[in-house]
């Protein structure tokens, strides 16, 4: 097979955008916490644009697309090290050059770290998150993206176990992305413990601007993950483009409709909350569903989050910016919703319970959620633990009082004044 | 000499500002603050979770007058500032030792 | 024919460029209105995002590219409901797939929408503009669209009179999108009534970094609304994108020199008007004017729309962000200059006045303004005046000084400082 | 050769990515400096958008890719006066039409002039800076931009001597963009002088996430400069583009490690620096390098960037945000390293000296840099001279301390308070 | 009356302020100043160069009292916010001439 | 004991710094605030339509000093801050009743 050229444009802007939705959401995590941590929050994002990048192209494809080891559950560390076998005009994945595809599959590595920190916002040292990241990424990013995207015939066959033998439809990443930091982030503050102060002061936003400004650029990134996990610019690209932008219109819709109702009022921040919900929703599913099963997906997903967000003051874990709310939450929705709303009319081509497909695709969902929430929770909480006893994750409290900008970065995120103001 | 400090809301100060300048004021120092009272201590719902209201935005104005013509100044802000809601604010007088205009050097009265 | 996957890689990306321009203009307003309603102006355009695209699914594609009803006035409403009906790998509109044509044309939908917002901020209710948005999108701009973008020989022959009975030419929107949305806030604006303390405060932008910021992303996406306009990756494209440069630039120029020689100074807000007055004076006219002439129609819509924006306070209507200034004007003066400069050496080949064509396009595009302002003028009057009566479209007063952010959205835009302030 | 829509798609995201990257600088030097000169530092970015897209119109693209007017040092600049030579279906470079080319190349003379600005922050007269990027750009920028950009077998043969007869690799503009503007910053800052306080003052950035958004937007955009010189979608480009990536990752890691070892803290701003090092430094080499060599590229390059900035201190010129100290060295080290990492394994198909390939591409790396560097300063410090005496180019002291933005915008960045400041 | 003015961390804010609800105190007025003191004075490393750190971040509180209060007021505040550490702070009275309430007209006690 | 407040425009705020510290002033209180007086009235013209000028900013100096040295740190700040301009500012002493450091709970002028 030759290259395609308008394959591989769609494939470099996708690339370009799923690379873009990093730097996005470190400003929208960024805004939501106080300013005296702002900068904080957004290098936990950047940090991991060069550490997962790195790993990447020593280990990390490697274990990802290299060849299975046995059963779907990881590919070889060693096949691809370097990245240097990929440098060929005849490494092709269908009509692209494999180096493309790994420059995008890389991507999503990047953003599904990156996803986790917003739920250990103000707390976390710095130098601690650094190694987390590195360590988790290879611990259990890899191998469940392996399991979710290594599709047999791609340039390693066979692929991981999820894609293949159970064949549940995870199209961009629900499980291996979403589902996956939302239950690490739940793992992770467990181990972390709460920010002073929470249940007891609001923790607004310092800048919603700044969160607005975030969640357009995560919307306009998510193109290049959703339409752009169709690893080309065709019929399937231009439906999960669709998709998209139904279900997350949708999505924020939704999460403003609850608050009117139960808060009487909507917000700023519910607006962009239910935005990511949505997007979160249909990316599994973005394949296999009608535009009017996408806002469906959407429009359900965000209304079990705007509720879910609540669950952290009941059980008193403290997500700080609601990744499990959000992401854990709309990420199996919208897996388990592609089980009820697929249509055989969508690219997939297949009917979900409510299309008279009965349960079939839906178990075959709830299989792969449960493995990955199953494998992800037990490694990340150990690892959580590890870290903490041995370099310790958790900042002291005058520190996380003062602000760890100041503290671990020796900056304040404004200077607005005519004065300035230095030190700690 | 005196010095009035006022705190009044900030919805307010336009109006204010008009009428001190319309009863004959001709400079104040004004800043931003926050003010805590009676009107905080309620509880307002933010996503579904509540938490309790403490601080709320305020304007102080700092004037510097003669002792005669306070009275007058604080009643012109007393009128326009009351919207008879709670949480309107305070104005309060302290004693000025001297003041200085730093253009001129000039002192007392002549420096206001 | 068969998809062509360079002009649907082109496509995809224009619609995730003219998606971005929701949130850039979002941004745009945002930062221009004062800090107390900076969150309500973005959530303006937000929300549009979501209703908007919602209708589109439901009726908006239907009324606006389905079989005309008659004489080119609109489509049937009915004809894709939920548009199912573009489910296929056989739906092509050229060389694309029909559902990604039906994503491009419904971010034009949710823009104009967007664009009349900055006409009302800090002063409308938030529920009466979501209710604005949905039924003007219905009234107004769907029949608008029909007449202008619905092509014989599209999916649904025939189309709309103003594009293929009059012939005029308008390439991407100067009237349908920006004329539309200048008329339409002038009119809503007369029925909403000035600011408090418009005329005598300067009401200066509270952020103007952010200002810039959108006026970029706007920029930055208008290449998608211009050269995606193209509806493929070719000569078409390549030259609108180029006048989409030339002439944009030379619009900041030359307000920037206006305010030079009026005012003494040259301001970083007349830099993003020129901008955007650039812009939108060449959306019309891109296909059919060299780059020199490009940059003419740039500069003359600017000047004018840099002069323009100061009739608001002469006629005493309160047109806040100058939409009636920039968009009405601008699109006005693109729109009928393609009369003058169009040239047969661009690819529209079409020559106008100045290039010994006659008045011949000039009065056709005269007469498409025309009909697009008598007819959005009334409808949109009527329906400002109808929701006034019933539901009420003004805040009160005292939630107008107070800000609409807090009264409406329950915060605060920023929270810079170490004390939290909360309330109202 | 027929027109190509993958490539067209590709080229048309490029040059709108690389618009983009103007902005994107706008914003990261804008956040640099104190709130006082923000918009004045942003609009130096923005009026040059303006003003050397004018002037590319009219004799820019000629000078630079016109007809050789002998051995190699400058294009004809009559021969596309206004550019509609270039309006036909049939003119063509490569598979993209010319005029696309033509709009390409524009945005790299923009960026190149807007990244001077950097260094002249908060003392430069606007108007003298106006003045500055019409004339700089075209005796600096326009003849060296033919040596390195314009390749026989362009439309008009032959070309440039950097390209041709050297045969220096400058894959995407290291020597002619980057070296380029790094030299010019520092002859015009020698002429300028240092800001009031340069040395006793910290001059803290006053918005960091405004720099880190900046950052990210030059990142994204850096993907159109260095993917899109490979002027096609194609196994180049994606090449290119997975090293833009993964040099730019290491080059911020590699900028964080040095201020944790130096200072004891790694900071935003130096992850920022980090990453625009790593995408300097891989601008030359992106074609020649393996994804390993351009982790080392782009990691060495910032680690001499990270100790160069401090250079201005000890010499005492004052480059306020280290144009010098990122661009020029970063530039350098890029260019010399394709001489020390090229791999005839990556597209280049050129072995550097580790690779066995000897001192010969060495040379003519050092060759090409010192070209720029020489013809670059001395003009520069000239025409800086040159204003200087004449219409005079810096600020007054009290204009300098009060703020560039009130003095010469009337404006302020921010009003954030519900009290309105404004006058001088 | 009295006015006492402290100079205290931010982060001794929070429980300052609760201490003081805790101790009846019923109103402040709070604002963000920057303060030059002892704690200054030292130098700090950034990108490699040193500058001098010469004002920090404080948070200015103003209470209004009656004078057999303020003692009261002020330990509190000083017991509350002392760290022990260099910049924890000051706080003084200054004579109050007269209180209104500007919602009310009231003055004097009746206005606090 | 007295309180010197100070108001002067935010250019000539370092060179003041710098003089105090060089006459021996060992801390300070600073705000950002807005001034209204002779300064403003004048009208500015922004995107060609004309506004009056109300407020500018200024930054505000509050300094505890003995009664003995006040004069010397009045005479410091206008010497230092004064550009023979309008707008230049003011300077005022008020009488302070006590002074106590939060760290050591220390009073009077030990505290200073
Ligand atoms: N004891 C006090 N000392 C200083 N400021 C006070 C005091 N009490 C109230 N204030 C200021 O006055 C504002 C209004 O007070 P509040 O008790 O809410 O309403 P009201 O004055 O109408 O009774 C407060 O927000 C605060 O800024
Ligand atoms: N003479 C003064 N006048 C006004 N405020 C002062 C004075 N001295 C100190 N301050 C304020 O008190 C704060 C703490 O003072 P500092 O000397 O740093 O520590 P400490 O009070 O613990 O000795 C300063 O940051 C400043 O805001
Ligand atoms: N009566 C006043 N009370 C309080 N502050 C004042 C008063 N008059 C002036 N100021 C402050 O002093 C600043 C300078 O005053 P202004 O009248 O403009 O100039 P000058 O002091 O040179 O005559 C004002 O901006 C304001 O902050």
């Amino acid at each position: 097979m030759a290259i395609n050229t308008g394959d591989t444009a769609w494939m470099l802007v996708s690339t370009a955008l799923v690379l873009l939705m990093t730097p996005g959401l470190a400003l929208f995590y960024g805004g939501q916490v106080r300013a005296r941590s702002a900068l904080n929050m957004i290098m936990m994002s950047f940090v991991s644009m060069g550490v997962v990048g790195v790993i990447w192209v020593i280990y990390g494809y490697s274990m990802t697309f290299g060849k299975d080891l046995g059963s779907g559950l990881l590919g070889d560390p060693t096949e691809f090290i370097g990245l240097s076998a990929l440098l060929s005009e005849d490494a092709l994945f269908g009509g692209i050059p494999t180096i493309l595809f790994a420059a995008f599959q890389a991507m999503f590595a990047v953003i599904t770290v990156a996803l986790i920190s917003g739920a250990v916002a103000d707390r976390m040292k710095f130098g601690a998150w650094v190694l987390f990241a590195g360590i988790w990424v290879t611990l259990v990013y890899f191998p469940i993206a392996h399991w979710v995207f290594d599709f047999d015939g791609g340039e390693s066959d066979p692929g991981g176990w999820i894609a293949n033998d159970l064949a549940a439809i995870d199209f961009a990443g629900g499980t291996a992305v979403h589902i996956n930091a939302g239950v690490a982030a739940l793992a992770l503050v467990l181990v972390l413990g709460k920010r002073v102060g929470f249940g007891s002061k609001p923790f607004k936003p310092h800048n919603l601007t700044m969160v607005m400004l975030g969640a357009a650029l995560l919307w306009f990134g998510w193109f290049g993950f959703n339409a752009g996990s169709a690893v080309g610019s065709n019929y399937l690209a231009s439906v999960t483009f669709f998709n998209t932008i139904v279900a997350t219109g949708a999505g924020m819709l939704a999460w403003l409709l609850v608050e009117k109702i139960r808060d009487g009022h909507s917000t700023t921040l519910g607006a962009a909350s239910g935005i990511v919900a949505g997007l979160v929703a249909i990316t599994p599913a973005c394949s296999s569903v009608t535009p009017v099963g996408a806002m469906l997906v959407g429009a359900i997903s965000s209304i079990l989050s705007a509720y879910a967000i609540g669950l952290k003051y009941k059980f008193g874990y403290d997500d700080s910016l609601d990744v499990v709310g959000v992401h854990l939450v709309s990420g199996l929705a919208g897996s388990l919703l592609v089980g009820v709303f697929a249509s055989s009319a969508a690219p997939a081509g297949v009917d979900g319970l409510l299309y008279g497909g009965g349960t079939d695709q839906l178990i075959k969902q709830a299989i792969a959620c449960a493995a990955v929430i199953g494998y992800c929770f037990i490694v990340t909480f150990l690892l959580g633990k590890i870290l903490d006893k041995t370099i310790g994750i958790r900042v002291k409290r005058e520190e996380e009082i003062a602000g760890v900008d100041l503290v671990y970065h020796a900056e304040s995120a404004y200077e607005l004044g005519g004065v300035f103001k230095g030190g700690r | 000499m005196l010095l009035i400090t006022a705190i009044i809301k900030p919805g307010a100060f336009e109006e204010v500002k008009d009428a001190l300048r319309a009863a004959g004021v001709k400079g104040m120092t004004v800043s931003e603050v926050s003010g805590m009272g009676r009107q905080g201590g309620h509880v307002e719902v933010y996503r579904g979770a509540e938490y309790p209201i403490d601080l709320i935005s305020k304007v102080r104005l700092e004037i510097l007058a003669e002792d005669k013509e306070a009275k007058g100044i604080i009643n012109v802000i007393v009128k326009t500032a009351s919207t008879n809601s709670i949480g309107d604010g305070k104005v309060w007088t302290t004693p000025v030792h001297d003041v200085v205009r730093v253009r001129t050097g000039e002192s007392g009265e002549a420096a206001i």
